[in-house]
């Protein structure tokens, strides 16, 4: 999607963008890109925002304004923020709620404040880190400490006082006979080093903190000094699980750009491996929620016929996890010869191996106690947090990009969205049940029409995108996975983002599990899927 | 059938008449001699028991388990014996010293305890009090302080939530555990092992035939409950790999670790033993009231047949450990107040009436 | 008595990768002969810890991923002794450290490693563990985990298949089956591994108490020769 | 077909048949997979007693970078250092020097010396698609773990690759099935 940019008043933004959501119906927040726009325009976001019902999208931007901060209280990590310049922007989090972790990532990478987000904490980076690395002129010296960080236990909140000047004060994130108790990073539940600083009350959770960056590779960063066909290199690393639909999204964006004409081959091609990755990602799904859960033997059934997606992905990508298989203008390689045997041997095999996962965890009483009712979170919430893909779906919400926004064959082919309407982790497990099936359908339908044509159309050796903005998304395996691009026409991008799949998951941690137990949130941790490198990037 | 009290008997009056040593003496020595068959028998069992778990979880996962260190990967778990024995042991800071320290031992202490319960064979049961059932459950609780303990002296954050559920989790369960032993005994009408043991003995004395429908329900719920005693999936609450990281003993290392490793393991097997004892009669064969048949059963010795029933159901229970979901605390102990308990009470009124009207076969 | 050469079963020792290194170390680490005695209860030993590496379960990325397909079952190492991964650091022999290491995960990384109780391993897995791989110029990835913990066998691939991290840890346990458990220091500290091999605590000391010094721990019953090398170090410092 | 959580089924005792009933069938599926295969190696491929029999791995996995060499051992690398501008990470370093060809004259690069850092390539496949030469090739060899850092640095023009420790493997090895394991070593 080419995007065009509303622009409001600094004074009135706050207010239309209410309006956007309460008269336009724009109650989806897709992602907010922050930006260093150049010295001309300084700071600023991009809003991305999508209607649930019409699924119209639009954009705005808006470029912050600086001014020194005031008198106010010494701020966290960067030291005091007092009498230093800042670029600030009214938050959005009190509209859409899924803006509270956005809007922190922009403050960790762009240094913008938000006026009125309560809790303007680092997200991703360590606290003592200097200077906001994602601006044009942050320069590291790449050393690194050892030394454990120094975590406040307050979030700032800026405003503007009645004279107009920037100020802030802190909010407490604990109080005085909180028992906190650190869920990660290092931690077998939470699949990665997600860390979720936990307030606990006896076995009730009474407030979850998400702590990200332990795998913040900053691959954004590094996007904005390769070259295109570079940047490709690193999609497949981020939810390892889903590195098809990712390079999907980044090929997809760039090739837009371009204005490259794919084959139909190429289209064939590309949808049946996006299916054959979910399927191999919903297995490891429903395995590591029965693992989670306790039930080693069920994880182990799933991994066990995951390799056989495997194997057929391998035996063409010649990857198991890490595909690189598309590429701008096509597909790295063609088919294996075997390839289309072997997926039609592969649908007769799975479909009633899955029943078995049913019997012996999806089914049991033990799981739908464990499950039922654990991390509720209703349509509206879910919507307000941004929570997509088969998460957001369980709660009744249909967000399937494949059907919202077809690409390639989703729109040719017969195919269920899956949703349900129990809003809580039981459900969820059933939405990647039900979806595999529909994968296999997807898979069934395609693989004999395979057209005949190039697997490949041959680009120029130095890949240009012409000026301007794009957004791209596909349905990742855990939500919708969007990359926007901004090119001014160089080799390589000037500011590159990707919608993470995780990162709203994550957001929503919070209000699902307070009230929950301990063992809630690791069920609840695992049934929503978030893999940590798609969210810390 | 063989009396092995013989062989007992023989000893004692070699060390008394024989030698002529004075009480005190041939008692010491009788009492190393037996502790020290203890501790090795619970050794070797623990060793037989892992790799039994390694290999049987292995194969309910279509995997193969240890297969390359001597043959069939017999050699496993004595390597991995070896390498915890010189494993570096240290201390945790800010942790409570005794607690941390004393805190295996009582688990270990605890759980050698029940096991010298056992009735191995006919006449060699080595603690055969006349209250033997009671003080049984009375030692095997021992082993919830020293989790309980582990848990508090570590300074871990887990292994505070762990020893929590630990505690709460094991005292609810000895409550259906005891119900179930007391339904046993009011129909063996005693409380001592061997007394237990040689009211089943004959055709149809097994227990759980001879009360039928009530010891199947007393069976049934005394292995749900002992499960949850041992600390076993779906009940290893205190343990809980992907919630607590290890839950109590995880800032144990090297041997101190290895002492809850066996423990657990054998906690397990006296929990199968005293089933297999209280129920399915222990070292008595399976007579079934024809003579030729009998009389060949009876050749089997009783150990043979004590070990065969207590495996029998060590491996019933890891069948349902790996193959059933974890449930969360409040969920176990829901199962235990609100299912377990008032069945437990149920059938034990009901026991009591079966045997007032002499309803069990005689 | 000879220093035996480590067998693995299945595949002969020529076909092995690294045979050089191996040799080195033996040669290092068993220069001046091996008593009889202890060297056949060192063999002993190191057959005990070879086939009982229990790994901490530290996933980080994709490498992770295929540690789990590593451990299920169509590759299975349980066939090893591998398959007790145990989360709690002080139960584990080695980190398989599967995956980027960032600058916010560093300072963990080293605390576990800190936390775990001798012998232990470390093996880097995947290129980002080894060198910081596709994310080398990136500004918050440490570039290989050897500038923080040392490392014994490097498994090479993006990530590598599971037959190739169980090759890695076959190396491992020939690492291991050479080692010496009585009568010297299997891992020899260079001077950077010294300087690293601070705890975190005393690091936050330093800094924040400037250079203070603390009791330096004396290992009484050390050979004679290892006395004497050290000493002949410390002049040639001087 | 489509899962949906079950009725509510609230009744103590309903509640306790349903579960049991639950239970029995998750015992009965365990039950199956335990004695399946039960004297067939299960499910596991035995890596590395099967390596030189039954093993398989695709011919187009990666495993490491080699140079195609003809049967007389000779490389057709020009050392137009290609492959390493297209490289992402810098694993690839190129060191020539200008030559005259002694038949024609002509100035030519000549290659002194191919380094290729295999504890740091990503294998992206862009220096190969790179490649105007067809110089460069990925193989299936994975064995190659090592116990020094240093020697995950290779020298692709100084080696003679013979397809590493297990040659039989480099067009795929056995073959496989979409729903087999290769689980016997012989």
């Amino acid at each position: 999607m080419k995007l065009e940019f509303l622009s409001f008043d600094f004074e009135k933004f706050a207010t239309e963008m209410q309006n956007l959501k309460d008269k336009k119906g724009f109650d989806y927040l897709v992602t907010i890109v922050g930006e260093d726009f150049g010295n001309e325009e300084g700071l600023g976001c991009v809003y991305i925002l999508e209607n649930t019902k019409t699924h119209e999208r639009c954009s705005v931007k808006m470029l912050a304004r600086t001014q020194v901060c005031g008198d106010g209280i010494a701020s966290n990590g960067t030291g005091a923020t007092d009498g230093q310049m800042m670029a600030f922007i009214p938050s959005v989090s009190n509209i859409w709620k899924v803006a509270n972790l956005l809007e922190r990532e922009i403050y960790d990478f762009y240094g913008i404040v938000f006026l009125g987000h309560p809790d303007m904490r680092r997200l991703f980076l360590r606290n003592d880190f200097v200077g906001h690395p994602f601006r044009k002129d942050w320069k590291g010296d790449g050393k690194y400490s050892l030394e454990d960080d120094v975590e406040p236990d307050y979030g700032l909140e800026y405003y503007l006082d009645k004279d107009g000047n920037l100020q802030s004060k802190q909010n407490r994130l604990f109080t005085s006979d909180d028992y906190v108790i650190n869920i990660g990073p290092q931690h077998p539940a939470t699949h990665g080093v997600l860390r979720l600083q936990t307030v606990l009350d006896g076995e009730t959770v009474k407030h979850v903190y998400p702590h990200l960056g332990y795998i913040h590779r900053a691959i954004e960063k590094m996007w904005e000094n390769m070259s295109y066909p570079q940047t490709l290199a690193l999609t497949d690393r981020l939810n390892y699980l889903g590195a098809m639909q990712h390079r999907h999204a980044l090929v997809g964006v760039i090739e837009e750009g371009m204005g490259v004409e794919l084959t139909d081959r190429i289209k064939y091609i590309r949808t049946i491996m996006d299916e054959l990755q979910r399927l191999d990602s919903h297995l490891l799904y429903t395995s590591c929620v029965a693992q989670d859960l306790g039930a080693l033997t069920g994880m182990l059934y799933g991994m066990r016929d995951r390799e056989h997606v495997l194997n057929i992905m391998e035996e063409t990508t010649g990857g198991r996890l890490i595909q690189n298989y598309y590429r701008i203008g096509g597909l790295q390689d063609d088919i294996d010869p075997n390839f289309v045997k072997n997926c039609k041997d592969l649908v007769k095999y799975l479909r009633p191996t899955i029943q078995e996962y049913m019997d012996v965890f999806g089914d049991n009483v033990i799981t739908h106690n464990r499950l039922e009712n654990c991390g509720p979170m209703s349509l509206e919430d879910c919507i307000n947090y941004a929570v997509t893909g088969p998460a957001g779906r369980a709660s009744g919400w249909k967000n399937d990009v494949r059907k919202n926004h077809p690409y390639d064959m989703y729109g040719k082919v017969a195919w269920e969205q899956c949703t349900l309407t129990g809003c809580d982790s039981m459900d969820r497990y059933l939405v990647h049940i039900n979806e595999m099936y529909q994968s296999l359908n997807i898979i069934e339908q395609l693989i004999d029409n395979i057209p005949e044509g190039d697997f490949y159309v041959k680009q120029k050796p130095i890949i240009k995108v012409p000026e301007g903005q794009w957004y791209y998304s596909v349905e990742g395996v855990a939500g919708e996975f969007g990359v926007y691009l901004d090119s001014r026409g160089d080799k390589s991008p000037y500011r590159m983002k990707m919608r993470p799949m995780g990162l709203s998951l994550v957001g929503a941690f919070d209000p699902m599990l307070r009230g929950q137990k301990i063992a809630d949130l690791i069920a609840t941790c695992a049934a929503i899927d978030v893999v940590i490198p798609d969210i810390d990037r | 059938m063989f009396d092995f009290s013989i062989v007992t008997q023989w000893f004692d009056a070699l060390l008394r008449e024989t030698l002529g040593l004075g009480d005190f003496l041939s008692i010491l020595i009788e009492c190393v001699l037996v502790g020290v068959i203890v501790l090795t028998a619970y050794a070797v069992i623990a060793m037989i028991l892992i790799f039994m778990e390694r290999k049987v979880c292995a194969y309910f996962q279509c995997r193969l388990g240890p297969m390359r260190v001597g043959y069939w990967g017999l050699m496993q778990v004595l390597a991995d014996v070896l390498k915890m024995l010189i494993k570096e042991i240290f201390f945790v800071d800010k942790a409570d010293k005794f607690l941390y320290l004393v805190a295996p031992l009582l688990v270990i202490i605890g759980s050698v305890g029940a096991f010298c319960f056992l009735p191995w064979n006919n006449g060699a049961t080595i603690l055969d009090f006349n209250v033997g059932v009671f003080l049984l459950t009375a030692v095997s609780s021992i082993g919830v302080v020293g989790i309980f303990l582990a848990g508090w002296g570590s300074n871990n954050k887990y292994s505070v939530v762990s020893a929590m559920r630990g505690a709460v989790q094991m005292i609810s369960y000895e409550m259906s555990l005891c119900l179930c032993l007391i339904t046993a005994v009011i129909l063996t009408g005693t409380m001592q092992m061997s007394g237990i043991v040689e009211a089943q003995t004959g055709p149809f004395k097994w227990l759980i035939i001879q009360g039928h429908i009530p010891a199947f329900i007393a069976f049934i719920i005394f292995l749900i409950a002992g499960n949850a005693e041992a600390n076993r999936g779906p009940f290893d609450m205190a343990e809980a790999e992907s919630e607590l990281t290890a839950g109590h003993h995880t800032e144990y290392s090297g041997m101190g670790f290895g002492f809850f490793y066996l423990a657990e393991f054998l906690n397990l097997f006296i929990i199968s033993g005293i089933a297999a004892t209280v129920f399915l009669g222990g070292w008595a064969p399976l007579n079934i009231g024809i003579e030729a048949f009998d009389t060949w059963m009876n050749y089997i010795p009783g150990i043979v047949w004590f070990m065969v029933k207590a495996f029998g159901i060590v491996w019933l229970l890891m069948w349902v450990k790996w193959t059933f979901p974890r449930l969360r605390i409040d969920q176990i102990l829901k199962l235990e107040w609100k299912y377990l308990m008032p069945m437990g009470l149920i059938n034990l009124v009901l026991m009591t009436v079966f045997v007032a009207l002499g309803l069990y076969i005689k | 008595m000879e220093v035996k050469k480590p067998h693995i079963k299945s595949i002969p020792y020529e076909e092995w990768n690294d045979n050089a290194s191996l040799e080195k170390i033996i040669d290092e680490l068993h220069d001046g002969g091996v008593n009889v005695v202890t060297g056949s209860l060192d063999q002993l030993i190191n057959w005990g810890r070879a086939n009982s590496l229990w790994s901490l379960t530290f996933a980080t990325s994709c490498c992770g991923i295929e540690f789990m397909a590593c451990g299920c079952a169509r590759y299975d190492f349980a066939r090893f002794g591998f398959e007790v991964t145990r989360n709690s650091p002080r139960q584990a022999d080695l980190i398989m450290c599967a995956g980027t290491i960032t600058h916010k995960m560093a300072p963990a990384l080293k605390r576990l490693y800190d936390q775990m109780a001798e012998p232990k391993y470390v093996v880097a897995v995947g290129g980002c563990a080894i060198s910081g791989g596709p994310f080398k110029s990136s500004y918050h990835v440490v570039k290989g985990i050897e500038e923080i913990v040392p490392v014994d066998v490097f498994i090479p691939g993006c990530p590598p298949r599971p037959e190739a991290i169980m090759y890695g840890m076959m190396q491992l346990q020939r690492k291991v089956k050479i080692e010496k458990f009585f009568g010297g220091a299997n891992h020899k500290q260079n001077a950077d591994e010294a300087a690293l091999g601070v705890s975190n605590e005393e690091l936050t000391f330093r800094n924040k108490m400037g250079d203070h010094k603390r009791e330096t721990i004396v290992v009484t019953d050390v050979p004679e020769a290892f006395v004497e090398n050290l000493k002949r170090e410390q002049e040639k410092q001087a | 077909m489509v899962f949906t959580k079950m009725e509510e089924n609230k009744t103590y005792f309903g509640e306790l048949g349903h579960g049991i009933k639950t239970l029995a069938v998750g015992m009965k599926t365990t039950w199956k997979e335990y004695f399946k295969d039960f004297f067939t190696n299960k499910s596991t491929e035995q890596y590395p007693e099967n390596r030189k029999t039954t093993l398989h791995v695709s011919a187009r996995h990666r495993g490491r970078l080699a140079f195609k060499r003809d049967e007389n051992g000779a490389y057709k690398c020009t050392a137009c250092t290609l492959c390493e501008k297209a490289c992402p990470n810098g694993t690839i370093k190129i060191t020539s020097h200008m030559a005259e060809e002694p038949e024609t004259g002509k100035k030519k690069k000549v290659l002194d010396d191919y380094q290729y850092d295999l504890g740091d390539c990503m294998f992206c496949q862009l220096c190969t698609n790179a490649c105007n030469f067809d110089a460069i090739e990925f193989t299936n060899d994975f064995e190659n773990a090592v116990f020094d850092r240093s020697k995950l640095v290779l020298h692709l023009d100084k080696e003679q690759y013979q397809g590493g420790s297990l040659p039989n493997l480099l067009d795929g090895g056995a073959e496989w099935q979409v729903g087999k394991f290769n689980t016997k070593t012989k």
